[in-house]
């Protein structure tokens, strides 16, 4: 069946250091995957890499058919693939409604930024609450939710979600996953990156583990394992520390 | 064997259009002389160290350069520093130098113990006649009735440095003495100035007869004409020194018609001193454009080294070079030229280098005092009723 | 009484001049964050160009200060592509891109040295004669830059505010990698905001060369002015900027009517520092 | 001396119209480990900030430290007083290696001498089992969880009085939740009073004896962590369905 | 840290130094060293508020100009012995870098540049002012000129100078080293690159900010003052841009996180620009190519000329895991 994305023998690191070891993964058309894995392995490096932030040194990423291993970042946004990095501070000295407004910068996007904005107002009400606030000084989980506004700003055609839930109570973080499960259903697929495989398994469809850069093991939601298990998995890459 | 003839001169920075002059000026002379066949059996070849913003390393720094070299024979300048103290430095080494600035600052290092610089000497008279000499010009135009004061009253500006405040006071002094009221005596920080305005304002509450600018830089003496002229007072306009710089007339036009400015030590150009125009002649040959004061001072000093090297003929001898310059009394282009032992500056006055008086008619620089030189009569300026 | 008026129009004139000198380099500054030093050096370029082309030329005035404009831009861009790009994942951004733009600057003051020598040139005025304003006089082309200056900040104010085009500006000084992920062309924004600034810059150089004289080191009073205007003004935005431009505009104006120029430097700076004291942010940066 | 080590009397901090903290008022006994948890932009960071002056004081209200009124103190001398904090978003002196910013930490916080500090070091890397290859390099090599340790193991060598954590577990893996919980275990036994925001519930609930849930910049419920997640309200405005 | 391998290198640099005079007898080449020095000094200390901690002082060259003109003024005017007066340079510029610390403390970056360089306006405007006590624009001269014991350092050829050059230079290169070697040193780092977190660290951000402008300008001082009475004038061109821009340059090229590289830049920059000086007709172009030069060292290796040289030598960092 067709492929979305496929990723073969991907390497890339900063300066001297690497951080992905010859990875391959791919996504199928309408599903959805998860990233999990230790701290400091490369799942945000990876996501990096395939939103053209970081060049790889080798291997290749494909979306939809088409070879992107070497675009940059606006030619990938343009295609529609999207990444809401982890941590994200965007931009300080802007406004939150601006903010928004400029994320819809590909033409795709702008065509439909009027109705993308609604539905991120309505998602995050926090947000249409303060439309003039400066995003420094928003807590951290306005920021997150920020951050994904304009995701979705982006008119995503896949969309990589680093950590979303970072910092967000657990109630925001019901609502968020609601919302999100709401996302893929309107057809876009996901790649999520998460700590909390249970979260994980109750959006996708398969679940990557990486440690080291490499993908270690690979999940379905069938075979989903109990949380000893995932405990265990852990532990083994925790060993290799 | 080829003498070294050092040039310290700004040639780059604010000050790069006097530093090229002066770097012509000498590489002219050692032209002349060495298509004479040089002097004594010696050529000469012309080294410049450039002393760019005048920073004390920088011009001490270019000095040692040229001391450092044993072929260097004498080093000429129009100004290096704004304090001269590199002429300590020739001193020790006694380095034949000759300076055409700053005469105020010569004179104060050397007259405290001429005996030990012997080899240094300065093209430039003392300033003093700036400050005085000008009222009697005046007052003598008035008696002619070739120009009509409509009061006793001068307004002055002046810029933050040693030679425009010094002339602006000196003047200021003068005039009070001759029983004229001194309605303003402004002084203006040094460097690019952009509005006049603010004094003007001043001067046309209360116009004065004579409105006197001694800010020597011509960008700023431009600048000042032109915003005097967008509504001008019934006053004779004097400015220090600028109007002979060459670009002056270019950056003003008409504008400039009818000033009036002196000049020391500069070329007196005049029937009775042809020496003036025939150097300024050979310097528009050599590079078409017409020199300032500069490059003809320096053309003269380099040929003053040439006349005492001739008479003590060892480049090496540099005392008693030194000592011949101090004795020269020659007619160059800047007049009779001959030093005072006590300063070691030219002497200034009927039996020396002579203060001139010029007035800007239509394009022209016309020298109307003192007589023996005058070559045309002042002309009352058209905004003036 | 017109001693007054006369002192608030040169204020005006002031305030215009130095609203225009600060543009540009506040552009970069409250965009990129990137204090580009060579900004007087190149309104130097935009002068010579533009007197080049219209008095070497004579093509005439109009064509040359256009000529001007466009050559300071492209070296702008220039600047941007050799002298601050590299640096911009630097630490130090602001440190060395301080340096290589004072690199630039030297470069080309001194290149202009070489090729055009250091005697002073004029432009002739582009509306000749004089006008009256509050029963003051002042030429025509200075009451052209009273008209001109609030216009192009204005414009550049509405672009890097209303626009997306504007905004991306703003947003790839603040954080490059969220601009990417966003589908901003994070070089090509970069060259755009320096083009604009130094093309502002040529133009303020063009006009400012037939009130003031044509040198290469005519860049670096503008430099000082539109440096203590865009601080003063603070990082807030463009607005920030045109009003410290006229506020200083007018304090110098008085201050040269009350105390004389010779202290008013002395005075300003005195004044700006004590501002500072009790607004850390500038006059109208935010908090 | 009073046994209260923190008390908090109707502190407020108002941005132009907005109250993000309102009134909040409570004391932290010596020795105790107190949870505060509430939704996003509650106001638990800012409640942080004007405790420490880091970067700002109340807008108005009292804090006092052991006794002492501190609401009016520069930021460094109240945490050379022993009120330690670290920060939500990660921070990090990125020109320093990690054993530097320990040695700064230990010699200005602590005011040790620097031969007292590096006898310290090496214990505060062992607490949050640093790794011995990174602490020579750069802070900003470091990876987001060792930034994340290297700031507590900064806090705590100084031997403060009282630790204030703020969402130290976000982004975790499961075992590394289980080592902090251990850590801050083991840090209160030794008799550091901790004060620890946290929106991941199990350890929220597992380490704190109290639990603080505030709203909209005033306390909503405050007492016994698993009376105060049956809340009602506390359920309705911060955690939502589930538990 | 190459901190072992770099002192060495330092050692090694410094005695050599120490034995140039002996080979050196031209009195133009020892001249161009005595500058250098001086200009390693200014650049070195500089780095300490600029580099390390972040201030964006552009006032450091009128730390300098204080020290000129308060040797000048002491020795010329008070009769005090020259060699006290040089050191009375430091005093007065540290004083006025606390002066001007009060207000800086408080500013972040780029206003710091603002005030800071209002700071040396006004020192420049109050020396041209005061022109009976400083001689105004036309400067003071013949400052009285060492001496010791009976030696006078005046007709040597500058082998006396070279020494005292050499030895202020080594005395603050120590003081730097020992400085940034101190935690204090490493706190100026936090400070300049995580305000709040250091202030949460027990670090007072202020404090730390004034104590490095203060100690920045003392050596800074004493060198001018020592300038001073080399050249034996005092005159405002100590203020100016050209000189201002080209420590800068040496602090940029040196690296801004290193000791030493400003004073290795200094040395360098101070006789390549010195051997094209002697080029003619080369006057303008030589600063075109000393800029370019520069730009090209920041762009392969904007930490500076150290880090180019580690570059060199040291291998790089292996993979991690
Ligand atoms: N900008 C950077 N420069 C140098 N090294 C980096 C950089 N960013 C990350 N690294 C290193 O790359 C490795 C992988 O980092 P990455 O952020 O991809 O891991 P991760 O799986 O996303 O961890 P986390 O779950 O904490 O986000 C880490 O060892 C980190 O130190
Ligand atoms: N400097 C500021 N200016 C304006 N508003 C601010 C500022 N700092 C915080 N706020 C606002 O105050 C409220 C409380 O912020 P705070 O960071 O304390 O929330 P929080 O409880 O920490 O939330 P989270 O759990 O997401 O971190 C937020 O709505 C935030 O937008
Ligand atoms: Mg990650
Ligand atoms: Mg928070």
């Amino acid at each position: 069946m067709r492929r979305l994305l496929d990723i073969i023998g991907l390497q890339a690191g900063y300066g001297a250091s690497r951080v992905l070891n010859d990875l391959s993964l791919h996504i199928d058309e309408g599903e959805s995957i998860g990233l999990f894995g230790p701290n400091g392995h490369g799942k945000s490096t990876l996501l990096k890499a395939i939103s053209g932030l970081l060049r790889p040194t080798a291997g290749s990423i494909a979306f939809d058919g088409k070879d992107i291993t070497t675009q940059r970042p606006p030619s990938i946004v343009a295609a529609g693939l999207i990444h809401a990095p982890q941590g994200n501070t965007l931009f300080g000295n802007m406004r939150i409604a601006e903010t928004l407004e400029l994320a819809a910068f590909s033409k795709r996007a702008k065509a439909e930024a009027g109705r993308h904005l609604e539905e991120v107002y309505a998602l995050f009400p926090r947000l249409a609450e303060r439309k003039q606030q400066f995003a420094r000084t928003l807590s951290g989980g306005e920021r997150q939710m920020l951050s994904i506004g304009c995701a979705l700003m982006c008119a995503p055609r896949l969309l990589m979600l680093d950590e979303p839930t970072l910092g967000l109570s657990p109630r925001l973080k019901e609502e968020l996953a609601a919302a999100i499960a709401k996302i893929s259903k309107t057809g876009v697929p996901l790649i999520v990156v998460e700590q909390d495989v249970e979260f994980l398994l109750s959006l996708t469809d398969r679940l990557y583990m990486i440690e080291h850069g490499e993908v270690v093991r690979e999940i379905s939601s069938a075979n989903a394992p109990d949380h000893e298990e995932v405990m265990r998995l852990y532990f083994g890459a925790e060993g290799a520390h | 064997d080829v003498i070294k003839l050092g040039i310290l001169a700004p040639l780059t920075g604010p000050a790069a259009a006097d530093g090229q002059e002066m770097a012509n000026g000498v590489k002219l002379a050692v032209e002349d002389l060495n298509k004479a066949g040089g002097v004594a059996g010696h050529t000469f070849e012309a080294v410049v160290a450039d002393v760019g913003d005048a920073s004390a390393d920088k011009v001490a720094t270019a000095a040692e350069r040229l001391l450092g070299d044993q072929a260097t024979g004498a080093i000429f300048t129009g100004y290096a520093s704004t304090s001269n103290f590199e002429i300590d430095m020739m001193a020790e080494q006694d380095m034949i130098y000759l300076v055409s600035g700053n005469s105020q600052q010569t004179k104060d290092i050397v007259s405290a113990d001429p005996s030990r610089f012997s080899t240094v000497w300065s093209l430039t008279p003392s300033y003093d006649a700036y400050n005085t000499e000008i009222v009697p010009v005046i007052d003598e135009l008035a008696t002619s009735g070739k120009l009509k004061l409509p009061n006793k009253k001068v307004a002055l500006v002046a810029s933050d440095n040693p030679y425009s405040k010094g002339i602006a006071n000196g003047m200021a002094e003068a005039f009070k003495a001759d029983g004229w009221e001194v309605t303003q005596n402004d002084l203006l920080p040094f460097g690019e100035i952009n509005d006049w305005r603010g004094f003007l304002a001043k001067v046309r509450q209360d116009p004065p007869a004579l409105l006197i600018n001694t800010d020597y830089v011509s960008a700023n003496a431009a600048t000042f004409m032109r915003q005097f002229m967008e509504n001008p007072t019934n006053s004779l306009v004097f400015i220090q020194y600028a109007p002979s710089v060459p670009e002056f007339l270019e950056l003003t036009k008409e504008k400039s018609s009818g000033i009036v400015y002196n000049a020391l030590g500069g070329a007196v150009r005049a029937a009775s001193n042809p020496r003036a125009d025939e150097v300024i002649g050979k310097y528009k040959a050599a590079y078409n454009v017409e020199p300032g004061s500069y490059g003809v001072m320096l053309y003269e000093q380099v040929m003053l080294y040439a006349d005492a090297l001739g008479k003590v003929g060892d480049p090496s001898k540099r005392q008693e070079i030194g000592a011949e310059i101090g004795k020269a009394d020659k007619q160059t282009a800047m007049g009779r030229t001959r030093f005072d032992p006590a300063t070691h500056l030219a002497v200034q006055g009927k039996d020396g280098m002579p203060i001139q008086f010029y007035q800007i008619q239509d394009g022209n620089r016309v020298l109307f005092y003192p007589k023996e030189y005058a070559g045309g009569e002042f002309k009352q300026p058209v905004w003036m009723k | 009484m017109d001693a007054l008026l006369a002192t608030l129009v040169s204020g005006l004139v002031l305030g215009s001049l130095y609203a225009l000198m600060s543009s540009g380099l506040s552009l970069v500054w409250t965009t990129l964050g990137v204090f580009n030093f060579s900004h007087g050096a190149l309104m130097m370029v935009g002068a010579f160009v533009a007197w080049t082309v219209s008095e070497i030329l004579g093509l005439g005035p109009v064509t040359g200060i256009l000529s001007g404009t466009l050559a300071a831009g492209l070296i702008g861009i220039i600047i941007e592509r050799l002298l601050v790009r590299p640096f911009y994942s630097n630490r130090n951004m602001l440190l060395i891109t301080a340096m290589t733009t004072l690199a630039a600057m030297v470069i080309l003051e001194r290149g202009a040295q070489m090729i055009w020598g250091a005697r002073l040139k004029q432009l002739p005025r582009l509306i000749p004669g004089e006008v009256q304003i509050l029963g003051t006089t002042i030429s025509a082309h200075e009451a052209l830059l009273i008209v001109l200056a609030p216009l192009i900040l204005v414009a550049l104010w509405r672009f890097t505010v209303m626009t997306n085009r504007g905004r991306s500006l703003r947003a790839v000084g603040q954080n490059q990698d969220s601009a990417a992920l966003l589908g901003i062309d994070v070089p090509v924004a970069f060259a755009l905001a320096f083009g604009i600034s130094a093309a502002l810059a040529g133009l303020t150089g063009a006009l400012l060369g037939s009130i003031r004289f044509i040198t290469p080191t005519m860049g670096s009073e503008p430099l000082t002015k539109a440096m203590i205007v865009v601080i003063f003004g603070g990082l807030g935005n463009l607005g920030a900027t045109a009003g410290a431009a006229y506020l200083i505009g007018f304090i110098e104006a008085f201050l040269i009517f009350g105390l004389g120029l010779y202290w008013t430097p002395f005075v300003l700076f005195l004044l700006m520092i004590l501002v500072l004291l009790f607004r850390p942010n500038g006059v109208f940066g935010g908090k | 001396m009073s046994e209260n080590i923190l008390e908090i009397a109707g502190a407020c901090k108002f941005f132009g119209g907005l109250k993000a903290v309102n009134g909040v008022s409570f004391t932290v006994a010596r020795g105790e480990m107190l949870g505060i948890a509430g939704p996003n932009g509650s106001g638990k960071s800012t409640l942080f900030n004007l405790i420490t002056g880091v970067p700002f004081g109340p807008t108005s209200g009292e804090v006092r430290f052991m006794g002492e009124r501190i609401d009016r103190w520069p930021a460094h001398r109240i945490s050379r007083a022993g009120l330690v904090r670290t920060f939500q978003k990660d921070a990090e002196f990125p020109a320093l290696s990690a054993h530097d910013t320990l040695l700064v930490s230990a010699t200005y916080n602590g005011q040790l001498s620097r031969a007292q500090a590096e006898a310290r070091i090496d214990n505060a890397f062992r607490s949050v089992d640093f790794g011995q290859t990174r602490r020579s390099m750069p802070s900003r090599e470091l990876s987001v969880y060792e930034k994340k340790q290297l700031m507590i193991a900064s806090a705590l060598i100084s031997e403060p009085a009282l630790l204030m954590l703020d969402e130290p577990a976000s982004g975790l893996t499961k075992p590394e939740i289980q080592r902090l919980d251990d850590l801050l275990v083991a840090v209160n036994r030794s008799g550091v009073t901790v004060l620890l925001i946290e929106h991941v519930l199990s350890l929220l609930l597992s380490v704190s004896q109290r639990l603080i849930v505030l709203n909209q910049g005033s306390v909503l419920a405050a007492g016994d962590p698993h009376d105060v997640v049956k809340n009602p309200q506390v359920i309705e405005a911060y955690l939502g369905g589930r538990s | 840290m190459a901190n072992k391998r770099q002192l060495f290198a330092i050692a090694a640099l410094f005695a050599a130094l120490a034995f140039v005079p002996l080979f050196v007898t031209d009195s133009y080449i020892r001249h161009l060293f005595i500058i250098a020095f001086v200009y390693a000094v200014i650049a070195s200390n500089w780095n300490l508020s600029l580099g390390h901690c972040g201030v964006f002082n552009f006032g450091h060259l009128t730390f300098f100009g204080i020290g000129v003109y308060t040797a000048a003024i002491a020795s010329k005017t008070f009769g005090i012995n020259p060699w006290i007066a040089m050191l009375l340079g430091g005093g007065t510029a540290a004083l006025s870098a606390l002066l001007l610390a009060a207000p800086v403390a408080r500013l972040k970056g780029i206003y710091v540049v603002l005030v800071t360089f209002a700071f040396s306006q006004l020192a420049l405007q109050l020396v041209l002012s005061q022109s009976q006590i400083t001689g105004g624009a036309e400067g003071m001269v013949r400052l009285p000129f060492l001496q010791l014991g009976s030696y006078s350092f005046l007709k040597d050829f500058k082998f006396g100078y070279y020494y005292v050059g050499l030895l202020l230079l080594a005395l603050s290169c120590l003081f730097l080293a020992f400085l940034s070697n101190s935690s204090f040193g490493k706190s100026l780092k936090a400070v300049r690159d995580a305000e709040d977190y250091a202030a949460a660290r027990g670090i007072s951000v202020a404090r730390q900010r004034i104590l490095a402008l203060t100690l920045s300008a003392i050596f800074t001082g004493i060198a001018g003052g020592f300038y001073a009475i080399y050249l034996r004038v005092a005159s405002p061109e100590v203020f100016g841009f050209g000189t201002l821009s080209l420590a800068l340059s040496m602090v940029l090229i040196g690296g801004v996180n290193t000791v030493f590289g400003p004073v290795l830049a200094a040395l360098v920059l101070t006789f390549a620009t010195e051997a094209m000086a002697g080029l003619q007709g080369f006057e303008d172009a030589r600063f075109i190519v000393i800029a370019v030069a520069m730009i090209l060292v920041l762009r392969l290796a904007p930490e500076g000329l150290v880090d180019l040289l580690g570059k060199l030598r040291l291998p790089v960092r292996p993979a991690r895991t």
